[in-house]
């Protein structure tokens, strides 16, 4: 292995990137910790694009979907990766943790089974981590890693709830009447400043050129017009469609606010109950929903 | 910047009576790129071609657009003469003003508007139309048979006869098929070894026929013109050029199993021709069942060999042939009855398949051609025939009508009535299906003149019943409950697509149905083409059928294969799909939704800073794509894209209708 | 001076497959049934060809109403494309109608060529429900 | 027995499929549940013949017969049917047909007190109504 792809430490107690590490004497600078909540699986494709060496990278369980993600869409080369698989209990939110404690003197923040254990000035605090976590976290399925080499440890048990929470919001929104859910929808893509931030993280989003990034023909319109940054987040969650594995990092990262999950789960949600139940990421080998059909599929529209 | 000319059709005054010509080539004069406008009161008539032709020349037009009658209608009318006036026939757009305007809008303003709009959208797809052109592919003028039966018989003697060569691949030890077991055929009694057998040997000596016995296709690749495929010859374990057929090692050889050809009635040796006309007329080891393959110890069939035939050492053997089409004749199986315990099959020895019944009645069969119960060997004075076994049943068969079995009991209850006097046919039957040339008359002749007996309702359960079987049922036509004290039961089988239908139609790339029948390309008016070009079925691998429409849709199959053979080159067709290497990311999402199997990975090499690297990409098989464009939406960066319907046309057809 | 009352008059996109739909648009003009003039075809080879830019594209550019017709399930030219734009398209009018576009706005419907009438039901059945809607301004590009 | 448009019209196909959730429109007629039948013999309308009649609207002729009441409900008829069609079903629909039909319920909601009904569990009082009425 050339490198490995982790995370480390920066400046503030809630920051914990990616890092790639070459020199193996550096190891002592991977953290795990309850920020690390960074995908690294995008870098995956720049280090093979660059590179033909073998890397190693740790994964969460979502990540590890990402992983497959790359996979299923052969944009990977399983021989030339080591995955570590890290089960994961949550990350934490900054966020909420800030709205609890005096910010400047939260020293230190670790996560001890379900307790996060803060060090604020001096005393040590403990508290229940449930409310203290991403909210993606708490709907999230599949805390241990998928596909692996080596398991760090020992499973964890999946969080009780997620699945009952998973579609609730999409169902909020839905539940709205027409007029109401083009305000709500207007309302959230009016913030959008379309730094495709949610794009570039996604490993869902791994095209080599994509297709808002192209002149001829011009798919997106540059200016900024509503009815582009629509166009765009229609067509993004269309080609996440039947791919998307919700690990959320879009929604988490986006500057603005943008709920993209609630977008990204009403199309699993669909796909679902129209054409079974299908998780993406589970099984790097199979066929999404999109490319591929049955005789009797049901239909959304008028089929008279 | 383009030179459009835009020619406008009155169409006399299916067009000119709705729209307001003048009008609509004033607007037509403003948009973007048209240098030249003019109307014709006929444009597809000989004077409106000149007059376009003259135009191109005259005004060095370089796109061409034609405001007209459906495009389906004339097309390929104006590409010829756009074509004859130098330009690439692909440099022509229609806009369709009278099936889609002026004949369905009675209101002149509106017909007008709308004309002007489709217009203005052929004019801007025009502009971004480009040379496209047909790739001229060489043909492999050879064709293969897959099935020896009568199918793949009539198919390879109707393709060699016209003067092309053809490989005809069967995969038992001799030609023949299903109809080498019948004893004779409806309607017309005629034996069937008598007539089938001839056209063996026409296809054994024929020059352009190459025969493959003992073989298996292996591996099918290429498309319409030019398959690669490899054919697995099975090892014989006989030397087809040293035997001689002399028969010497079938008489000796100890190890005895149930023979196929007889339906399992007798035993056959494990060294065997399948029956006494086979072609080739030479044996087979059959090495699961063989002494020496076996134990290790026997060789006696080398030992009586006179002609030192005999090649224990014998492998199988891999060979690749080029072929320019196929035709897929494998035929079929008979239903397996393990579900139907309540008729006793295999239970009673008197219970038997019709195919069973058949080879009791043939001269070469078991018995002679005499019917004798297998249980005592007396011939049966009452059977009972149970008709739709396995068919029409969706409970637990075949929820089809295997269409065959209503004519050959009838065919059966004749020829007991003939073979064995005083005796008596019972039919049981749901209903009897008799549609075909002097088929009702034959029926008719069972029931009237044989002294059979119909009775509509089907058998509910057959009990053995001493040495007889008490077969128990219900006329529903009375009412009345039916209890008959038979000799014999014949059950009237359904007919199954080969169990490895599938398997088959996966390595040609073609489909089966839900029940595995090949599918063919369109119910009616395509029968005998499989979605997949150059790939042609015959006989019951595409459902069930009897004899006479076997040997019709063989020939069919035959002349569509001659009539590809009969070009020296095929010409593709330029609208395919293609792809644009610097997109393509390679995850081969247009590979899955391909209907033709037209998207394959290949290696491709780039320049990556100062070094070359390879990666995978997608490649479109010109052959094989029919430019759908499926795989263009399933594309996500849009790098796969269609010829003739690309993304930036329909962008500019869409920004141009929305003007 | 401004016309005022004046019946809007929607503009209707529709992309037919060559196949069926479209043979269904000429057979409707054979039999000179008449419809509403809003309707503006663009050809496609099959449905399939059909990417949600080119609809969302239409509607940027002031397209009312946008429709997709392709043949009945099982009666693709191309065997399965009207298979995968079923559930592509299925997918893209869900999402669509959940982000507040009104469903009448964009609609797939199976019109074989023999279903020149129908064609004509159809358009007339889109073109009056869209009228109804009035102008689509949720998808329309300002500029 | 005579077969009328008003008794091919009847709503009985309809009712006998709705309460079965058999087809009985897919019958044709092949007899082996009749040939099968261990009690065929006692019974005046045989087992095809239900169907038969249930297609046509036989109705008086179908709920007035023995054979619905002959019925064991052995399933041999429905083993063998190549149409999956569960007479056993049918004629269980057939029986039910007959005795909801027999004078309705016994007791109205109205007959009940207030509190009763407030009160008493659904099962209770679907006994109630419906028990006593045959």
């Amino acid at each position: 292995m050339a490198a490995v792809i982790g995370w480390r430490k920066k400046d503030f107690w809630w920051q914990s990137p990616v890092v790639f590490l070459e020199d193996p004497a550096a190891a002592h600078r991977l953290v795990w910790d309850p920020f690390t909540v960074y995908s690294p699986v995008k870098f995956l494709l720049e280090w093979q694009a660059s590179c033909a060496a073998k890397v190693g990278i740790f994964v969460k369980g979502c990540d590890s979907r990402g992983i497959n993600r790359l996979l299923q869409d052969k944009r990977l080369e399983r021989e030339r990766v080591v995955v570590y698989g890290v089960p994961c209990g949550g990350k934490a939110d900054a966020e909420k943790i800030r709205a609890s404690f005096p910010a400047k003197g939260i020293k230190d923040v670790t996560l001890l089974g379900e307790q996060l254990v803060l060090t604020v000035g001096d005393r040590e605090v403990r508290v229940a981590a449930e409310a203290y976590l991403l909210d993606k976290c708490l709907t999230c399925r599949h805390p241990n890693p998928v596909v692996y080499d080596k398991l760090l440890w020992e499973e964890v048990l999946p969080r009780q709830r997620a699945d009952e929470s998973r579609f609730a919001r999409v169902q909020a929104v839905a539940s709205l009447a027409t007029e109401e859910r083009f305000f709500y929808w207007q309302r959230q893509f009016e913030r959008c400043i379309r730094c495709f931030a949610c794009r570039n993280t996604c490993p869902a989003c791994n095209c080599r050129v994509c297709i808002f990034d192209q002149a001829e023909p011009r798919w997106l319109g540059k200016a900024n017009d509503p009815a582009d940054t629509l166009n765009y987040h229609i067509i993004r969650a269309f080609h996440v469609a039947g791919r998307c594995f919700e690990c959320g990092e879009c929604e988490r990262i986006c500057p603005a606010g943008v709920p993209l999950q609630e977008l990204n789960r009403k199309l699993i949600k669909d796909i679902n109950e129209a054409y079974g139940d299908y998780e993406a990421g589970l099984d790097a080998t199979d066929q999404p929903p999109l490319g591929t059909y049955r005789g009797e599929d049901p239909a959304g529209f008028d089929e008279s | 910047m383009k030179r459009i000319g835009v020619f406008i059709c009155w169409c006399g005054s299916n067009i000119a009576g709705t729209v307001d010509i003048d009008k609509v080539a004033a607007a037509a004069g403003t948009m973007n790129g048209v240098v030249y406008v003019d109307q014709n009161k006929y444009t597809c008539s000989e004077i409106g071609q000149a007059m376009i032709k003259d135009a191109i020349k005259e005004y060095k037009l370089d796109r061409v657009v034609i405001a007209a009658c459906s495009p389906r209608m004339h097309e390929n009318t104006f590409r010829k003469t756009v074509e004859s006036a130098g330009l690439n026939p692909y440099y022509l757009e229609i806009a369709n003003i009278r099936e889609q305007c002026s004949w369905v809008h009675k209101d002149k303003e509106a017909g007008t508007a709308k004309a002007i709009s489709l217009i203005r959208t052929a004019v801007a797809k025009a502009a971004m139309n480009e040379a496209l052109f047909a790739v001229e592919m060489p043909i492999t003028r050879r064709a293969l048979v897959i099935g020896g039966g009568i199918a793949g018989i009539q198919a390879a003697l109707d393709i060699a006869d016209t003067g092309f060569e053809v490989d005809l691949v069967e995969r038992e030890p001799s030609l023949g098929g299903r109809m080498a077991q019948l004893d004779k055929t409806f309607p017309t009694l005629d034996c069937s070894a008598c007539i089938l057998t001839p056209k063996m040997v026409d296809v054994a000596q024929h020059e352009k026929i190459r025969l493959f016995t003992y073989a298996e296709v292996e591996k099918v690749e290429g498309y319409l013109g030019n398959f690669t495929v490899t054919i697995r010859h099975r090892a014989r374990s006989v030397d087809l050029q040293k035997c001689t057929g002399c028969g010497e090692c079938l008489a000796k050889c100890p190890a005895k199993v149930a023979s196929e050809f007889e339906e399992g009635l007798v035993q056959r040796r494990a060294i065997y021709t399948p029956f006494p006309q086979a072609v080739p007329n030479k044996p087979a080891i059959d090495r699961a069942h063989c002494r020496f393959f076996t134990t290790g110890k026997c060789k006696v069939c080398q030992k009586v060999c006179p002609a030192d035939a005999i090649d224990y050492e014998m492998e199988d053997r891999l060979l690749t042939n080029g072929y320019g089409a196929i035709v897929v004749a494998t035929g079929f199986d008979t239903h397996k009855l393990n579900d139907y315990g309540e008729y006793a099959y295999g239970k009673h020895p008197d219970v038997l398949t019709s195919l069973e019944f058949e080879r009791l009645l043939n001269a070469s069969g078991p018995t002679g051609g005499k019917i004798l119960r297998p249980s005592d060997g007396k011939a049966p004075k009452t059977v009972a025939f149970i008709q739709c076994v396995g068919s029409r049943d969706k409970a637990k068969g075949n929820s089809y009508c295997a269409k065959i079995c209503c004519m050959y009991t009838a065919k059966h209850a004749i020829l007991l009535s003939e073979k064995v006097p005083g005796s008596k046919a019972f039919v049981f039957y749901i209903d009897v299906r008799t549609a075909g040339k002097d088929y009702e008359e034959f029926y008719t002749r069972a029931y009237e003149e044989c002294g059979a007996s119909y009775i509509k309702g089907n058998v509910s359960k057959v009990f053995p019943e001493g040495e007889k079987l008490l077969v128990r049922g219900v006329d529903v036509l009375s009412g009345a409950l039916v209890e008959l004290l038979v000799d014999m039961v014949v059950l009237a089988v359904s007919v199954d697509a080969r169990a490895d239908a599938k398997e088959l139609a996966k390595k040609l790339a073609v489909t089966v149905n839900e029940h595995k029948f090949f599918t063919e390309a369109h119910p009616k008016l395509r029968p005998v083409d499989t979605q997949t070009a150059g790939i042609f079925l015959a006989g019951v691998c595409q459902g069930p059928k009897d004899i006479p429409e076997t040997v019709a849709q063989a020939s069919a199959a035959a002349v569509k294969v001659a009539a590809i053979f009969s070009k020296q080159s095929l010409l593709s067709n330029p609208t395919v799909a293609e792809v644009e290497q610097k997109l393509c990311s390679g995850d081969m999402s247009c590979m899955a939704v391909c209907p033709y199997g037209a998207i394959s990975e290949q290696v491709v090499e780039e320049r990556r800073g100062r070094e070359m690297v390879t990666r995978k990409i997608a490649r479109v098989n010109v052959a094989l794509c029919q430019g759908c464009g499926a795989c263009t939406v399933a594309c996500r960066p849009g790098a796969i894209n269609l010829k003739g319907f690309t993304n930036q046309q329909i962008l500019a057809e869409v920004d141009a209708i929305c003007l | 001076m401004p016309v005022v009352n004046e019946r809007f008059e929607p503009l209707i996109v529709a992309f037919c497959c060559n196949w069926c739909s479209y043979a269904g648009a000429d057979l409707a003009g054979i039999s000179r049934m008449s419809y509403a003039s809003n309707v503006r075809i663009i050809r496609v080879p099959c449905s399939s060809r059909v990417n949600p830019g080119f609809i969302i594209r239409a509607f940027q550019r002031g397209a009312d109403g946008v429709l997709v017709a392709g043949c009945h399930p099982g009666d693709c030219h191309y065997h399965s494309g009207n298979f995968f734009t079923r559930r592509r398209l299925t997918v893209l009018k869900q999402m669509i109608e959940y982000l507040g576009i009104e469903p009448q706005r964009f609609q797939v419907r199976w019109i074989s060529g023999s279903e020149g009438a129908k064609f004509a039901m159809v358009m007339n059945s889109v073109a009056e429900e869209i009228r109804l809607l009035g102008p689509n301004r949720k998808l329309r590009d300002v500029r | 027995m005579k077969i009328t448009t008003d008794k091919v019209n009847s709503n009985l196909v309809r009712e006998v499929e709705e309460v079965s959730g058999q087809k009985v429109s897919a019958c044709f007629q092949c007899g082996k549940c009749s040939g099968g039948c261990p009690v065929v013999l006692t019974m005046d309308v045989l087992p095809h013949q239900v169907l038969r009649y249930a297609q046509l609207g036989l109705v008086d002729e179908l709920l007035h017969c023995k054979t619905l009441w002959i019925c064991a409900s052995c399933q041999t008829c429905d083993s063998r049917c190549p149409r999956n069609v569960d007479i056993p079903k049918v004629i269980e629909a057939l029986r039910l047909l007959v005795l909801r039909n027999k004078g309705g319920n016994y007791l109205h909601p109205n007959d009940l007190s207030e509190k009763v009904r407030r009160n008493a569990p659904q099962q209770g009082l679907v006994s109630a109504f419906r028990k006593f009425a045959k």
